[in-house]
């Protein structure tokens, strides 16, 4: 059937084919092993990609959820709107522009081909074939992960219209840089022996964090955060389940993340690559609820929820590279990282998700991890770098992961600034007091998340009644103060 | 004829409800408020921040009844809504001027309740 | 490992065969390679196969929780019921019937063998072997989601009945009919060249889409959404999160539901599948974004949501058969379509879902693509069919997807019409104005789907509080005037 | 690309590799045809019992919104903390402990080796390899189930500290014994000729309710469970939604758990075991829907689900063994078994989602199921015990399955019961009255699961009004009662 | 100054509204509450269990007017509010001493509600 | 006796509610209604349809005291409740007749509130 011609629908040829697999071959006279066997591992490691994207891709459920959890009903379907828009946003310019940066050749700094990428056109000076398309829409999926990143810490109060302007700048330009250095044979892989970064925890989470960060020194903090006495109060999130759902939506993503960045199947290696990052994520979370615990005597479920992220995060980088027992390690450290960083951080900055701790913070760690615990066995199989302080006694490696983290760091948040700063002083990145108060959902868009929580049931119609249509004018739902004396 | 308001404990409502029943006065109406007395806020914890609540959940049960029956239903109310912990609420009397029932227009005294023996009421 | 038998269990034997595979065949003296080879090819296509029909079997959560969300809170729980009833029953009679007409032998009008289908059985004159138990159960996936499109539409006043009834006479005819011509070698192989339907625009969406427009036509609108005016009232959905929950994963089980459909793993055309239908679902949101903002001066989210579906459809014919460069264009066409179909079909028809237009229009809409955009490579790659109008100038191709559109459309209408109108002659349509207003969940399954917004908290039991059980007699949930005066 | 090296990142290599897979093996001079066909194979296997792994991760999603949905509001929260926190600790003693007793030798009681199991330690005699990891990791989902199904009954009312102490014995030793003795080569490999439980009706889904059964006798019922009168009155799960998303997320996980559980692609046997699967669950969802709305008039919507889960508990373990003919009947029973299990537990003890009825009673069920419809082919195919009593006429196979189902029991009950004694007189079991009543989320997590729903909308903050910080002190949230008269 | 205080249905409501709007009451305010008459109660159903709700959902409506006023408000309730069912709820009628607008300030009952053509009031 | 009756935004309310307890007046419950004057409808959108919406979220703030405090009271909320925009609310007196707490069964006035200071009230 390979290559055949239907002609009469799938399902005559697939019983000729599929039925008698052995006769299908032998209707091409003799397979040619030779040409057979190297095909059909290419094709398995592309199925195993491309179900990895496909995990990968149902992280923006996660993120999704993980945000509308800890937003206020008011905010819920303002979520949704924002995952939709930037991820397909993200997928236009990645293919236009993005891709083709990141991956389309072999510069230290930046591709050059490969724009509007599909077949026939040619990538790093080779023709597109359909194993790259697995790779460009599995590299696509962390771009837009990383994207999804930036915007959970700037909840609830900064308008919709900054969404599609700062996507456009990080797929195209922010995220590809980065990923071109770290992925694509850039920058990262001229510093020592090569940064270690399996599947991103630098180059996609610290990315997204850093981003988050200069939209969060520009955006301020939400009314009500910070008292007058400038202590921090909470402000809870409306649905702990959504949020629970979002995070085992993203553990699940996860083995797609780190698992299918093996980019292959060989030597099994991507079982040993998932086994590490469950070991990890199952770490962060038992650290992190026991170090809330300890410290305020309540298991609180956000922490605990941010302590797998966080683990999650920090064995990204180091799952290639490390044995099973540096897992539980990297993710422990992590949680309880995660815990004191948002507690830290709750006291100077809004961040309602713990984006900058989670992904910021974890990230960093986890990528430092590997100039500690990556295996002399593990460096060589992947081919980068070498084995980290713990093996060899060395700060080499570690040095080059901190130089990594550093240039990631500083450019993103150079280039984010600026984004974000031209956006303020243009169209403005915070929407006004009174939307905010009323919410982005009925401001923005038009309705409210749960309108049966806002609005009273009389007006929600189909009880029969069928009023008039209203003679008095009608005013814009944001002005929630403009009504006629009694 | 009066109105009775009380504020009282979500689990104090089920049995005042079956004894007005049985007295009959099946006639009321709850809704949920929430209340505050002198009592001390609750501080709650979200991801190691503190929110300190000072307002506790209470059930409101309305009843308008006839003069000669407000002593029945505020002893009731009294009876069973009583945990003696701060917190058990307060009942509240207030004077009504007219009633009228929306299903026939009658309106008046009788329309309140309706003992199940209106001979001994 | 292969064939071989366990006595103790698995893991014996696991050790044995899978830590020293070579040592395993070696103990079957020679591996085949002649064997071995085409057969591991073709567990691989089996493997990628069942992978799609799973992420297709999720998208029956997709339609469930779009249509939740765009329920009131009182018809929520039946949103559940009806899911699992309608692909439960789809399961059986697809089994015992469905499979057999749709992909049991290549006639013309439809199958006629493989009922009751399982192995020894023979289908098509050959024995069934595992390679179509895969195909099996990713064609059901397909009949069952047909199958949901149907019932968006109906929310909110049908009769759980009518479920049960339909859904038989869909399974074992209607669907499998269509299939067959489309999928199964029959019909729509004899128009031209073939026609070309990739993954199931038509096939699959215009079908439920039509049934669904059938039953419409004899249901009704809901009470209240059409003002004494005649004027079409907005009802809004309880819950844009969960919309946005079934949105996303219609999304994920898109990329089984195309990507799958290549039956094969065979040049990983499947990727590049895959890649095209992101392409055409990312434009879809972006133009049904930008036209209801630019309508209604508000980013609606369900609009978004509708956008991103109607992106998906569009390009699900043509997912097999164009280039990238097409997919964006299809998938924003189809973006725009969504929105304008919306708000024309709400004027005279109460779709509370979008279904006409999401799975309807742009169903039609995306076969009709293929007319236009199939590239010659693809053409011949399927093996179906010519290239579209652009390359080749020729209306040739456009004219038998026109035809097949027809062809479908008049068939599953005439069919479906007929069907509705016996149940509507007999046990009945649609719920009585009562139950309308209760919801379905208290009237039609006995409790609502949140109860504690509709029950008083002293009612629900756990406070402590053991009234005495009930003096007075109990009427039924649907009665909801009955009441004894005071 | 297999074994070879990368100097600068991934993708030059990729090019190399993948653009020209036969170039890359050309590379390597000749490839060893030989070495190479094995291998794929078995990465193929190892891909598709990774894919397994994955979607029973989700399972436990699955039981959390379950789990959920059938609980009031004001627990919701507590369901993903514990998800999160039984699933980690599950994870860390599996890896220390756990895998080791289950699979690392195959002695008749317990394995001896590949404690904190990882590579180039020894398993059961042989270095473990990428295999390995792989059945490790799908090995442990299968624990996390069984642990997760233990705790669906002790809703709304156990202390949250009884979660890690009996999650470290039941993932240390009491899992660990039954999947060895069942899936590990020991005891049940040596009842007759060896008890059939092909993906753990048994093993895994009996364990857990029999854990489930040990703990509710010791804990009792909810307040307001049984009136004065010693009636059961119904305490409705707050959210229908939740708890259908439950449920299909656990049926779509089924597809890895029972599929997977090939542990290999061989002859696409896994094919067959989805269609069985999938067969079994549609017709429980089916007869449990008929029994209930026979018995109460209504289609109850839990009722509904828990057939689906009955019916997938119950074709656990023949999905290996059966013909699809027996599917339908083998889930039937189970979904009438369930609801009638149900309705007979509910008068004795309180078990809030039907784990008893549904993982027990349908595991048994299952189980003996085996003894009944399992066919000489597939008995031959899979290698263990024989075929059932309406093939063979003999009671055998059903004598062993008997065995298996009363040792599985008294084992996990004797050791359930033991372990949840003596929490009960140390720590204690259950919260107190007054924990209950406010609810676990508010008392155990320091916050509600929906604050909006319990907090009045002008204590959250967020309004603009900038309260002081409180003169008075701070009480702790369990008291309810502590209030300062007015 | 009095405060009419009604129990309606939800479907009554959206009626009465606008009539008050045309007559030149805007002003009110609802709220959702749960009511008991002597009604039977509801048994719903969950896995096989029964649960009896005695109380059903009612709109209050609340309505400050002057004394001239009450007998239209009156009449307009009953008017809207009747399905002759049980359960059309009742209007109570209670006294008010004094009335205030927040904006303003001010008091007294021409604060109560704007009567489109005041002199026809 | 007297029950002050007030429809207040909602983000008034926590700056009413400190001052009420500094001048010892904890004892308050509310509730969240919907309110409407003579406002303008807001019309929201919703799949390309509208929905006018007449009715504003408000809070309903209850509150019984003696007839001294009468004044205190609505002063402290006129204060803190005015943004002099349209919406700001009302507040009405009403006249109660007799008053209980639950805790004791204790009845009359000075039940109602605990003045930190009874003398200088
Ligand atoms: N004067 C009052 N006006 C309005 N509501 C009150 C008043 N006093 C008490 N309440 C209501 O009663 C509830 C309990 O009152 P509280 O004073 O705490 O109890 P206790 O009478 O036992 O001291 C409060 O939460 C509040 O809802
Ligand atoms: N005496 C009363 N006090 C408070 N609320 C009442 C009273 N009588 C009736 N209601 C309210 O009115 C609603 C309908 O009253 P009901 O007596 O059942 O109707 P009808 O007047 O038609 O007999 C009740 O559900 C309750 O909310
Ligand atoms: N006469 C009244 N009876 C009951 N509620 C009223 C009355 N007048 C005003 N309200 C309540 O007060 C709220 C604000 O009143 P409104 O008249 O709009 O403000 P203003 O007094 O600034 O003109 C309304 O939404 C309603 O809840």
């Amino acid at each position: 059937m390979r290559r055949s011609v239907a002609t009469k629908g799938f399902f005559a040829v697939l019983l000729l084919a599929l039925l008698m697999p052995s006769a299908a071959f032998a209707q091409e006279d003799a397979l040619n092993l030779g040409e057979a066997v190297p095909t059909v591992i290419d094709e398995l490691n592309q199925t195993w990609v491309i179900v990895g994207a496909i995990l990968v891709f149902f992280m923006q459920a996660g993120f999704a959820f993980l945000e509308i959890g800890f937003s206020r009903g008011k905010n819920a379907g303002a979520g949704i709107a924002k995952i939709f828009v930037n991820f397909s946003i993200c997928m236009i310019v990645w293919w236009a522009v993005g891709f083709g940066i990141a991956f389309g050749g072999d510069g230290t700094i930046a591709g050059d081909s490969g724009f509007f990428f599909q077949f026939g056109r040619e990538v790093a000076g080779e023709a597109a074939s359909g194993a790259t398309a697995a790779f460009f829409i599995f590299q696509f999926m962390f771009a837009a992960v990383s994207l999804a990143i930036v915007w959970g810490s700037t909840l609830e109060r900064i308008r919709f219209i900054v969404y599609p302007i700062y996507a456009v700048v990080f797929s195209a330009i922010i995220y590809p840089l980065i990923a071109h250095w770290g992925f694509g044979g850039g920058l990262f892989a001229e510093i020592g022996d090569g940064v270690q970064d399996f599947a991103g925890s630098s180059v996609v989470h610290l990315t997204g964090a850093t981003g988050a960060l200069a939209v969060l020194l520009l955006l301020g903090p939400r009314r009500g955060k910070f008292g007058p006495d400038g202590k921090p109060r909470a402000i809870p999130g409306h649905n702990m389940p959504l949020f629970g759902l979002g995070v085992l939506i993203l553990w699940l993503g996860w083995f797609g993340f780190n698992g299918a960045s093996t980019l292959e199947t060989s030597g099994n290696r991507f079982a040993e690559v998932v086994a590490v990052t469950n070991l990890g994520a199952a770490a962060g979370v038992i650290t992190a609820s026991i170090t809330i615990a300890l410290l305020s005597k309540k298991l609180d479920v956000g922490m605990a929820g941010n302590g797998a992220i966080a683990g999650l995060v920090a064995i990204t980088a180091p799952s290639g590279y490390v044995e099973f027992w540096a897992a539980p390690i990297i993710g422990g450290v992590a949680g309880i990282l995660v815990v004191l960083s948002v507690l830290a951080i709750d006291k100077v900055v809004d961040d309602p998700v713990g984006a900058l701790s989670a992904h910021g913070v974890a990230g960093i760690w986890g990528t430092l991890a590997c100039g500690l615990f990556t295996s002399p066995r593990l460096a060589e199989t992947v081919g980068v770098g070498e084995a980290g302080l713990f093996y060899t006694g060395s700060f080499g490696q570690l040095g080059a992961q901190a130089g990594a983290v550093a240039i990631t760091f500083l450019t993103v948040f150079a280039l984010s600034l600026t984004t974000f700063f031209v956006i303020k002083k243009t169209v403005g990145l915070r929407v006004d007091d009174e939307t905010e108060d009323a919410g982005l959902d009925i401001s923005e868009h038009g309705m409210y998340g749960y309108p049966e929580q806002f609005i009273p049931a009389p007006e929600l119609v189909g009880y029969g009644a069928t009023p008039r249509t209203p003679a008095l004018g009608a005013v814009s739902p944001a002005s929630t103060k403009e009504e006629i004396p009694a | 004829m009066k109105k009775i308001e009380a504020y009282i404990r979500h689990e104090a409502f089920e049995p005042i409800r079956m004894e007005l029943l049985e007295l009959g006065f099946p006639s009321l109406t709850i809704s949920e408020v929430k209340g505050s007395g002198r009592q001390k806020g609750i501080t709650e914890r979200y991801r190691g921040a503190e929110l300190t609540n000072y307002l506790r959940p209470k059930v409101k049960l309305e009843c308008a009844v006839a003069e000669r029956d407000v002593q029945t239903i505020v002893d009731t109310i009294l009876k069973h809504g009583r945990t003696g912990a701060v917190g058990d609420g307060k009942v509240f009397v207030i004077p009504v001027d007219d009633a009228y029932r929306v299903r026939t227009g009658e309106s008046g005294e009788e329309i309140l309740q309706a003992h199940p023996d209106p001979a001994t009421a």
